[in-house]
């Protein structure tokens, strides 16, 4: 893949990104990935004159990520995507949708995992995995 | 007696008629200066048919009884104009016409409609004003308000009221809703307001609203032909030339805002009409 | 203001660019890619078609000799043509007319060897 | 006028694509603006799971049926990468020539939508007829109108004749008169400029925060455009991109009208340049790895994210296209905009919500 990976934690995905845009990158999206029925994987990348950086945050799918839309506003809008399709819950989202950015509103499911999963509240809270 | 019994009943019967027709002309010629090839002639009487044998769904009492009133409005200041009564009195009644429309619209609680009502009332607020400073014209031309009177002139007025006219034209723009005009509602929903005023008005109700617009296009139009009374060669013609501007007005311009329309519209119309007023009275 | 006038004037001495639909027809270009057709007198029964088909659309059954195609689920890409190995698979140049009722295409091919002398039968 | 809610949307006929914003009025003034999605969504992605790496070529394609040849161009040439495929010149340029060709009917389609968001309908339907021609030439080359489906892993599927390549040249010509024709009422009219220049206007560092891209990134005066990437055979053509600063909507106008332009002359050299030889390459083996893949649609960057596992099936398929980069933008522009700017400036990021949801 271009562009070099930084695998980060839950405790400094906030810092990282804030560093990120001091450098001057710009948002380009994040990726979920689904890796077995415990971990998720979230590709958080951002561009700058065209050199790509990734940072790959590994998280267990009932933990809430912090959201980095109050660094880089753009990201909310994919954050309630992966909050829709793969389930995983953000805190700190400028604009939450609560899951109803694509479903509707008493769908308890994330029709994007293979491993079917009824929502449940979160168990941990930033805790590195 | 008789007569005018014929004249009122052709006014009623006609009136409708000829604005279907026109409108119906106005399709295809705004088709075929776009490229296309354009509805039938007779496509707005096709609408309004098929309006009428809709299901009648009426959002409150108010609402249909102002497309009714509206509609009655309308047909009684065609039937004026046919009888060549009071030029004021055919004005004031066409605009409590337009006036029980926008109650109409502004009895609904969609606010499309609430928003399409109030600029129908600034447009209103434009082209009222002026109409009555046209008919002022007329007055000091002919020396009273009776259409009678300006069918007694040897002479056309348009030789006279050239920029009251003009005037007259920027009216029939705002009033066929034509670009850059079609603020409050406009012939297709492409607008921000999508169909703004008459967004609640449906099936039936909605067809009286498009019948009675003929009625004031024809009115209009009519208004018009005044300006060329003498001859009625002269006044068709008049009245085609008009028609083929509004076209030609309606497909090179965009859709201004209101505060443009209010600007313009008294900038423009206002001072036109001074100029020519006071032409005729320094003479 | 009114720089459109001459652009309009233009379009009002020339001919309209639309076509009033049913009546007139434009021929379709050589290379459209329209309805797909099997010539099941040649067809193999192979099934790469089906394989290959994005949008699974067609349907072979080896042993019932049956090639049935969903022209309503058919995206008209014409992979199933390009891979056909014994070339029973065409794709038109002509567009499949409107219908009613979506329904299958089901075309039954002969157990024994393709007798040539038959007139192909398309779908 | 007192505070008004207007549901803009998901219906609306000045949209051409359901998207739902709920606007706050205070006497026609935008106060605030919420947008919501969901009426298209369609789940594509998910797709990877039951279509084979071949076949998913023609779902990504349908992503949007306006930019479909770029997204297929993107995917693949992102599985390329992961394998290891090198592709004939001749296919590499053959895509440039179909892409630009597939830019130069989305913006004609956007410049007549754009049109008739400010209720011009004579010019809606000018560029509406001249993207006539564009599809013509698509339909003629590759079979289909919008949809083409000529990208394939390794290449392309169809080929150009000497006489296709002069049809398109001279098809060109009357396009680019046409255009020429059209220019002074889309950039100079008085009624056009009076509802199109000041509205919406995004600064150069306000439109690289949102992670804008595209025309509308580009309009506001920051050089980004991923044909600099040189993909495809943009190595071997001279290319710059067009940038505007003043970041309004007129400027958007003004990038795209000139943008296809400049299409016409990509295509002129590509085809000028056009090499003999191989379309395709055969493809063996499964994909296995990691990549990302960016290509410049006519919205902007599309970025796709592929990971596989060595099977015929994808383990990952991620497509951020460039409206759903460009949406937040409306946030920003909206508020302090008038009721009747509304169309203009939803339209003036050039939203495909289809593209948006998947």
């Amino acid at each position: 893949m271009q562009g070099e990976i930084m695998d980060i934690g839950l405790d400094n995905l906030l810092g990282e990104t804030a560093r990120i845009k001091v450098e001057g990158y710009r948002f380009v999206t994040i990726s979920c990935v689904e890796i077995n029925e415990i971990r998720m994987e979230l590709l958080y990348h951002f561009d700058r004159n065209f050199q790509l950086k990734h940072l790959r945050l590994s998280i267990s799918r009932d933990c809430r990520a912090p959201s980095i839309s109050p660094v880089y506003f753009a990201a909310f809008l994919v954050e309630n995507e992966i909050q829709d399709l793969f389930g995983i819950r953000f805190h700190g989202l400028t604009v939450d949708y609560d899951r109803t950015l694509y479903l509707e509103k008493d769908v308890k499911t994330a029709p994007f995992c293979k491993f079917a999963v009824v929502e449940k509240s979160p168990v941990c809270e930033e805790k590195t995995p | 007696m008789i007569r005018h019994g014929i004249l009122i009943a052709a006014a009623l019967i006609f009136g409708p008629l000829v604005g279907g027709l026109i409108s119906g002309m106005d399709r295809i010629l705004t088709a075929r200066v776009q490229s296309r090839i354009g509805p039938p002639l007779l496509q707005p009487f096709y609408d309004v048919i098929k309006l009428l044998g809709k299901e009648k769904v009426v959002v409150n009492v108010w609402q249909a009884f102002c497309a009714n009133a509206y509609l009655t409005a309308a047909s009684i200041a065609v039937v004026l104009l046919c009888l060549r009564s009071d030029l004021l009195l055919i004005l004031f009644i066409q605009a409590v016409g337009s006036v029980f429309l926008v109650v109409g619209a502004f009895s609904s609680t969609s606010p499309y409609s609430q928003i399409g009502a109030h600029r129908e009332l600034l447009q209103m607020l434009c082209y009222e004003p002026l109409l009555i400073l046209v008919a002022v014209g007329v007055y000091l031309q002919t020396g009273s308000f009776r259409i009678a009177a300006v069918h007694a002139l040897h002479q056309p007025m348009l030789l006279k009221l050239p920029f009251l006219f003009l005037v007259l034209g920027l009216v029939l723009t705002i009033k066929l809703r034509k670009s850059p005009f079609d603020l409050s509602t406009s012939h297709h929903a492409h607008q921000e307001l999508v169909k703004g005023l008459l967004t609640d008005y449906s099936g039936p109700l909605l067809a009286l609203t498009e019948i009675a617009h003929w009625c004031d296009t024809a009115l209009l139009l009519g208004f018009c032909s005044l300006f060329w009374a003498t001859n009625p060669i002269g006044a068709l013609l008049l009245v085609a030339v008009t028609y083929l501007m509004e076209i030609w007005i309606d497909n090179v311009c965009a859709r201004m805002n209101w505060r443009w329309m209010l600007g313009y519209g008294w900038g423009m119309g206002m001072a036109l009409s001074l100029v020519n007023l006071v032409w005729l009275y320094a003479r | 203001m009114f720089t459109m006038t001459s652009t309009i004037l233009r379009n009002l001495l020339k001919e309209p660019a639309t076509r009033r639909y049913p009546a007139s027809v434009r021929p379709s270009f050589e290379a459209a890619r329209g309805e797909i057709r099997n010539d099941i007198h040649v067809c193999t029964f192979c099934g790469v078609c089906a394989v290959k088909c994005p949008s699974q659309c067609i349907t072979v059954d080896r042993k019932a000799a049956d090639w049935s195609y969903d022209p309503s689920a058919c995206v008209q890409c014409g992979v199933c043509a390009e891979v056909c190995t014994s070339g029973s698979l065409q794709q038109a140049r002509d567009y499949r007319k409107p219908v009613r009722k979506k329904e299958l295409v089901v075309l039954k091919g002969a157990t024994t060897p393709p007798k040539h002398s038959d007139p192909p039968v398309t779908g | 006028m007192t505070r008004t809610i207007i549901p803009f949307g998901p219906q609306h006929p000045v949209l051409p694509e359901p998207i739902h914003l709920m606007l706050t009025l205070d006497d026609e003034v935008i106060t605030e603006a919420v947008p919501a999605f969901g009426f298209v969504h369609r789940g594509l992605e998910k797709l990877v799971e039951i279509r084979d790496f071949h076949q998913m070529i023609y779902v990504v394609e349908r992503i949007c049926g306006i930019c479909s040849m770029l997204h297929a161009m993107c995917y693949c040439q992102g599985i390329e990468e992961m394998m290891g495929i090198e592709t004939p010149p001749r296919a590499r340029f053959l895509r440039v020539i179909w892409s630009e060709l597939h830019r130069m009917h989305s913006h004609l389609l956007w410049l007549g939508l754009f049109a008739d968001s400010f209720g011009f309908e004579s010019l809606f339907m000018q560029f509406w007829k001249i993207r006539e021609k564009i599809l013509d030439i698509d339909e003629a080359t590759t079979g289909n109108r919008i949809i083409v489906s000529v990208n394939v892993i390794g290449g392309v599927r169809k080929d150009l004749t000497l006489e296709q390549t002069r049809g398109i040249l001279s098809e060109l010509k009357s396009v680019e008169t046409e255009l020429k024709r059209l220019e002074t009422t889309i950039l100079n009219d008085y009624t056009v400029q009076n509802r199109t220049v000041g509205k919406g206007v995004l600064t150069a560092k306000q439109a690289y925060e949102l992670g804008l891209v595209g025309p509308t990134l580009r309009a506001s005066g920051v050089m980004q455009d991923a044909r600099m990437l040189k993909y495809a055979a943009f190595d071997d053509i001279a290319f710059t991109p067009v940038v505007e600063t003043d970041g309004d909507c007129y400027a958007r106008c003004k990038v795209r009208f000139r943008e296809v332009f400049q299409s016409i002359d990509l295509i002129r050299q590509a085809i000028g340049k056009l090499p003999n030889g191989e379309i395709a390459v055969k493809v063996k083996g499964r994909p296995d790895g990691e990549v990302t893949s960016r290509v410049e649609q006519p919205r902007g960057e599309v970025f796709y994210y592929i990971r596989a596992n060595g099977t015929k099936h994808l383990e990952r398929l991620r497509v951020r296209t460039p409206t759903f980069a460009n949406v937040p933008a409306l946030l920003t522009m909206l508020p302090g905009a008038g009721l009747s700017d509304v169309p203009v400036i939803v339209l003036s990021i050039d939203p495909c919500i289809s593209c948006t949801e998947r």
